[in-house]
């Protein structure tokens, strides 16, 4: 992989070394990072004004009506018109509610999914952070985000929110396996954990037109799915929007919450949303890797946001056509779909790596076993699913 | 179409497959199981017949085939069919008079219920004597030798109805037993010597010079040689079979069979079968003469024995009321002139007087048979009589064979065969007292036969019976005139002038000798025939016995030897006194012995263990299981007092952990543990 | 005072805060909670000996430490259900009157 | 260096003590959390960042969740957390077992002659940790495997079976 050395491609670094370079050494780093937060603060932040307005408009144009266009042209002032509600909005806390708690729900939300934006590499040296075990300290940071949501459930002093608060959990808990299990078999195929190493390891093109991205083998596609199916559960989109769904239990653990912490919330959802389907685009679409080697010459940061675009653009579709779940069925999919699926998903990535040697005749035979190996299971998990249509039974302590 | 020996075995085949058949015909095939049995012997008659023309053709080879029964081991079981004038004579003469007395029978047993069974052990007992005749095997010949015990048991006990047949016939399987038991032990020590048992067997058969060279030498205890100890011992089977001295008691009570069993079984061949034996391993008999250290030669014994029979059956047969004893006793006594004759060395002689006396005697029993027939089964001599006038036939034929059993010169086949044996006896280097065994015999053989004669065909008719006899129907006296013919004719085949039988049986050409060679000899056994005949005119004919009630002449002349000779000298009595008592007691001793002594231990033993329980069980009860209690109660007493510990707070028990982390904590830092 | 002596004073301290407080409070979860202080302090040694122990030292000290928070993870679920019934049976689970398995 | 040492050592502890005499059961449980995220810096800090991130996500994303869950399973009544802390010779008696051993802990580190390497902290790359744990450790892994699906088991049976002496519990 010949390092391009175009001027754009290198721009981001050498503007940001450039703005560092007269401070003395020690303090570089710190300078380095400082830029680096601002920087993704500022990407992200816009992402996430505009995301709002896409969705509106996607929707609309989905439901066959125009969506927000009268803010500005074409309604693009619309999220600054939202943000300007939010922060007059006055923020009313409940008389009973836990005040400490209830404060500090939004932040700490907050904060632990901001924490899962350090290690996504965005370009070929564009990585504020390159741990080794980045993997799981993308997920570590993910799953605190549950507390959050706890806190905020049993801060209100409101049955619904505790009520909504404890199904919320159980979905992020049960979708939380699945999410870690298909990303196992990434760490297997590529042997390292860390973002960068495994972005790395998708480099190149087979027969010089199909790159070398994990999502195009048989195990790769099927974690591929369960992982997005996870990620909309564990950042409560579209068909798993249960806790906030309006139809439900108004706002779910956010009704005691107005204002600017309401505003807070749905950010750090945005920011989980943006955050996983970074992670998926790294883990599986190949990262900043060009899709041709004649495309090369378009810088990697590029290629990133277009692939960070197309998923987004996919959650909000999903939202647009697919019913919301119950919970039975919700964590059933789970526990008895995804977490299958995953396990089995990592014996055909073994299998894959084992028989990577084979030549000749052997490639198709390759393909077909593992593509048995995926689609058997599925089929076979899937049948089952629907049948539990019968009447919910809950069970106390 | 000679059969070859391969084909020998044919003959006795045949009576076999009438056997058979005759087995699974119903009680009322009659006709089929007749005609079967007469069919299977005439097949056998003819074929021995070609077979004799072929051994006769070259008298001096065995001619003989070899096969194996079963694999055993190794090796394997071998046995064997042989054709030579010796086998072929015998088979011949066993086949001829078996028809006839097969014709005989059919008349004879015409009324009796299971005709068809007495026809089909009669064939079954025909089939074995020729497989004993034309055995080249010891062991062959041993297979035929049982069958033949047992159709003889079979067809004595008949009427087993009658429990004095059931008891003859016993009597009959028991001794011949005996008898077979030393022919086996013999047999095994054969086969154990030589590894074979088959008689010719190209250069390694047992009676081949190979082979007997090692067995005459003299190994054994006090220097008998093997040969001699196996000759006795098959010696003894012969005496079991021919009714010798010690082993004769069975012969008299088989006549509880019928007529035609006797004259077949008891008179011509299975009789005949002992003698025939030794005479076919004479070889084996005679191989210890040449040793001149060896104490007592088997032949001696056999001749001794055979002497001492002769003497024996010819003064009994003087003394009995019954016409079948009579007969049967003199059956003993011409056997052992037979064993007589082996005895001094010529087995020609023996086997030429064994041919002559199957015929008459044969014959004598048939006319016997059909005077019972006619006197519906009166056997008592001392209420028959004045026959003659009624049944002129069975008369004439019943004096032809009376004078050949005298041995009347000249004109009869008696006279020559005894007077070979005479002369044998005259020629025997040991001892002459067989010799005048002899004599003494052909005086009394004379004797008691005339007594017989005049007894039941001289005189008036003593019974009611004996009045309305009337002649036996054709099938009865057709067989009589033939084998009438037979013992007259069968005498000339061996005179010395013409010593045919003799040069045939032995292979090689004999001279022919002046008619009165013997000398001396002859004329003597002449003049002794004269006397026995007149003394047994003079006793019975002239003046005989006028009712039936009538005490016998010469029982009035020596009333005790006459009483002691007609109870058969005791010997039956001395046999239950001696063997009898001793089974009887031993029986009773093992029965003490059981019931008594071994019981008693066991129940012994059975009572001391039940002491040793109870013992135990006392002991276990007082000492060991108390101490065990008292231990288990401060156990328990202990175990209670330590669960008090147990508080169930488990915050109690981290606070004890505590406690002991910091006191071992502080032993192990001042404790000078470090 | 080197780096390593520090550590395991945190780590006694620690040790010493859990065992107080299991032994004092009456809720069964708060002593759980303090079970686990007291393994999180173990670890603590583990780490601190792998840093600050003999150089050069193998990983094991890290597989360790990785092990025993799977067997924490494992033994606070089991706890757990364990009080859970606990409170089923006694309608509390106030741990000093949970006496009733004793001698 | 001792200085974040310290940092963390007294942010950890002081969250550990209050959250052990708090009243409310759900905000030491919360502060409990807090120190152990406090612990997890300490792996931070003594350079074993997968140790770190483990101890994160299982503490903080697991065990604190199903303390919750326990917590809010077996409250029956508002006024439950709200027992009165009072210092009963129980506590009391705890807090004298829990100085004596610290006291007797502390004692042992200072008269302990370890010195103690000032090297850099050994780095360890998740590829040694993982030849590591499937090779010298493969079997303590299968163990530790084994343990955990049988503790869970073991741990849904309990909760999970209707307890008979309470069948008014039963749904």
């Amino acid at each position: 992989m010949k390092t391009t050395s175009s001027l754009l491609e290198n721009a981001p670094v050498l503007l940001r070394d450039w703005a560092t370079a007269f401070l003395p050494a020690r303090a570089r780093w710190f300078a380095d990072s400082l830029i680096d937060i601002v920087a993704i603060l500022a990407v992200f932040g816009l992402l996430f004004a505009f995301l709002t307005l896409a969705e509106r408009k996607i929707l609309g144009r989905v439901q066959n009506r125009p969506g927000p266009n009268r803010a500005g042209w074409f309604g693009l002032l619309q999220p600054f018109a939202d943000g300007i509600k939010m922060l007059t909005k006055e923020d009313v806390v409940p008389a009973a509610a836990d005040q400490v708690l209830h404060f500090l729900a939004p932040v700490v939300l907050l904060a632990f999914s901001i924490l899962t934006f350090a290690v996504i590499p965005y370009g070929r040296n564009l990585v504020p952070l390159d741990l080794d075990a980045a993997v799981v300290f993308f997920f570590a940071a993910s799953s605190s985000t549950e507390l959050a949501v706890f806190m905020a459930g049993w801060a209100s002093h409101n049955k619904y929110s505790l009520f909504a608060a404890m199904r919320a959990l159980a979905q992020l808990v049960s979708y939380e396996l699945p999410l870690l299990l298909s990303v196992v078999p990434v760490a297997l195929a590529t042997g390292t954990l860390s973002t960068t190493g495994i972005v790395a390891a998708q480099a190149g093109w087979k027969w010089g037109l199909v790159p070398r991205w994990l999502v195009f083998t048989p195990w790769g596609a099927a974690a591929f799915a369960v992982f997005m199916v996870s990620a909309l559960a564990e950042s409560n989109r579209s068909p798993f929007d249960l806790p906030e769904a309006e139809s439900e239990l108004i706002a779910g653990h956010l009704t005691e919450y107005s204002g600017f912490k309401y505003a807070l919330f749905f950010m750090a959802e945005y920011f989980g949303m943006c955050a996983l389907s970074g992670m998926a685009v790294t883990l599986f679409l190949g990262g900043w890797q060009a899709p041709l080697p004649a495309l090369e010459f378009i810088p990697s940061y590029a290629w990133f946001a277009v692939k960070l675009l197309a998923l987004l653009s996919g959650f909000i579709w999903i939202r647009a056509t697919l019913p919301r779940l119950r919970i039975d069925q919700l964590t059933r999919l789970a526990w008895k779909l995804l977490v299958p699926l995953a396990l089995v998903n990592l014996v055909t990535a073994g299998f894959w790596e084992l028989s990577a040697g084979w030549q000749g005749a052997h490639q198709p035979l390759r393909w077909a076993v593992a593509i048995v190996l995926v689609a058997g299971p599925a089929l076979l998990l899937g049948r089952s699913l629907g049948s539990g249509i019968g009447p919910r039974t809950y069970r106390y302590a | 179409m000679i059969p070859t020996p391969a084909q020998v075995w044919l003959i006795p085949c045949l009576p076999l497959l009438a056997a058979g058949l005759g087995a699974v015909t119903p009680r009322r095939g009659r006709r089929l199981a007749a005609a079967a049995a007469i069919l299977g012997m005439l097949g056998a008659l003819v074929l021995s017949g070609f077979a004799l023309c072929g051994a006769l053709a070259a008298p001096s080879v065995h001619a003989f085939s070899n096969f194996d029964w079963f694999a055993l081991g190794d090796g394997a079981v071998r046995l064997g069919w042989l054709l030579d004038p010796l086998s072929a004579l015998l088979c011949a003469m066993v086949s001829l008079v078996g028809v006839l007395i097969f014709v005989f029978s059919l008349g004879y047993m015409d009324e009796d219920p299971n005709f068809t069974r007495f026809f089909c052990f009669l064939s079954l007992f025909a089939s074995a004597m020729l497989c004993v005749v034309l055995a080249n095997s010891l062991l062959l010949l041993f297979i035929g030798w049982e069958v033949m015990g047992l159709a003889s048991y079979l067809l004595i006990g008949f009427w087993f109805h009658k429990p004095a047949a059931a008891a003859a016939a016993k009597k009959a399987f028991i001794v011949t037993r005996i008898g077979d038991l030393g022919l086996l032990l013999g047999m095994v020590w054969l086969y154990s010597a030589t590894g074979s048992l088959l008689f010719y067997d190209g250069g390694r058969g047992v009676l081949e010079a190979g082979v007997l060279g090692g067995l005459a030498a003299p190994g054994l205890a006090g220097g008998l040689a093997a040969s001699t100890g196996i000759g006795l011992l098959v010696f003894c089977g012969a005496a079991g079979k021919s009714g010798q001295f010690p082993l004769h008691v069975w012969l008299p009570d088989a006549m509880e069979g019928p007529t035609p069993v006797s004259a077949l079984i008891h008179a011509a061949t299975m009789v005949a079968a002992g003698v025939f034996l030794i005479a076919r391993m004479f070889p084996l008999f005679s191989a210890d003469l040449a040793l001149p250290s060896v104490p007592v030669h088997a032949l001696t014994v056999v001749a001794g024995i055979g002497a001492i029979t002769a003497l024996l059956g010819a003064a009994i047969a003087v003394a009995q009321q019954d016409l079948k004893r009579v007969l049967a006793f003199s059956t003993i006594s011409q056997l052992g002139y037979m064993m007589l004759a082996l005895g001094v060395g010529s087995w020609v002689a023996a086997i030429f007087h064994l041919l002559t006396h199957a015929f008459f005697k044969a014959l004598l029993f048939l006319s016997a048979g059909s005077v019972i027939h006619a006197t519906h089964h009166e056997q008592d001599i001392r209420r028959l009589g004045g026959l003659r006038g009624p049944m002129r036939t069975t008369f004439a034929t019943f004096a032809v064979g009376m004078m050949a059993l005298a041995g009347v010169p000249f004109l009869f086949s008696g006279f020559w065969s005894k007077e070979a044996i005479l002369r044998a006896a005259s020629g025997w280097t040991v001892s002459s007292l067989p010799l005048y065994a002899g004599l003494a015999g052909v005086v009394l053989t004379a004797f008691y036969m005339t007594r017989l004669l005049c007894g039941v065909f001289g005189g008036e008719a003593r019974s009611p019976a004996a009045a309305h006899a009337h002649e036996s129907p054709a099938t009865i006296t057709v067989p009589l005139v033939v084998l009438s013919i037979g013992s007259i004719g069968l005498g000339f085949l061996g005179t010395p002038a013409w010593p045919w039988l003799q040069s045939q049986l032995t292979g090689e050409r004999i001279p022919s000798r002046p008619l009165l060679e013997g000398g001396g000899l002859t004329v003597l056994s002449i003049v002794l025939v004269a006397t026995g005949l007149g003394a047994g005119w003079a006793l019975y004919a002239r003046r005989g016995r006028a009712t039936a009630g009538d005490k016998d002449p010469l029982e009035a002349a020596a009333p005790g030897i006459f009483a002691f000779l007609g109870a058969r000298m005791k010997i039956d009595e001395a046999y239950a006194a001696t063997v009898g008592r001793l089974c009887s007691l031993s029986a009773a001793f093992a029965d003490f012995l059981d019931r008594r002594v071994w019981g008693g231990l066991v129940a012994a033993l059975g009572k001391l263990g039940e002491g040793a329980g109870s013992l135990n069980s006392g002991a276990d009860e007082a000492g060991i299981n108390a101490a065990f209690d008292a231990v288990t109660r401060g156990l328990r007493r202990t175990g209670r007092a330590y669960s008090k510990a147990q508080t169930g707070e488990a915050q109690g028990y981290l606070r004890a952990l505590a406690v002991a982390f910091v006191v071992l904590a502080l032993l192990a830092l001042f404790g000078g543990l470090r | 005072m080197s780096p390593l002596h520090l550590c395991l004073a945190f780590s006694s301290l620690l040790f010493a805060v859990g065992l107080t407080g299991a032994l004092s409070r009456g809720s069964s979860i708060l002593v759980l909670l303090g079970l686990e202080l007291m393994l999180n302090a173990a670890n603590l040694n583990f780490i601190a000996f792998w840093r600050f122990g003999p150089a050069g030292s193998p990983a094991t000290g890290v597989v360790f430490v990785l092990f025993s928070i799977a067997v924490a993870a494992a033994e606070a679920a089991v706890g757990l259900a364990l009080i859970i019934s606990l409170y089923r049976n006694q309608r509390n689970i106030r741990l000093p009157e949970a006496t009733r398995l004793k001698g | 260096m001792n200085a974040i040492l310290l940092l963390i050592a007294l942010a950890t502890l002081g969250t550990a003590i209050v959250a052990m005499s708090g009243r409310n059961l759900l905000h030491s449980v919360l502060l409990l959390a807090v120190s152990w995220s406090g612990v997890a810096a300490f792996y931070l800090w003594a350079g074993a960042q997968f140790v770190a991130f483990a101890q994160v996500l299982v503490y903080l994303g697991a065990i604190s969740m199903v303390v919750l869950f326990a917590v809010l399973l077996t409250r029956r009544a508002r006024e439950d957390f709200g027992a009165p802390h009072n210092l009963t010779t129980r506590s009391r008696f705890a807090v004298a077992a829990g100085a004596a051993v610290a006291a007797v802990l502390l004692w042992a580190v200072s008269r302990s002659p370890l010195a103690g390497s000032k090297g850099p902290a050994p780095t360890v790359t998740v590829r040694d940790l993982g030849r590591q744990l499937l090779g010298q450790h493969a079997a303590a892994l299968l163990v530790i495997g084994v343990l955990l699906t049988l503790a869970l088991i073991g741990a849904v049976v309990l909760a999970a079976v209707d307890s008979p002496d309470f069948p008014e519990d039963a749904p």
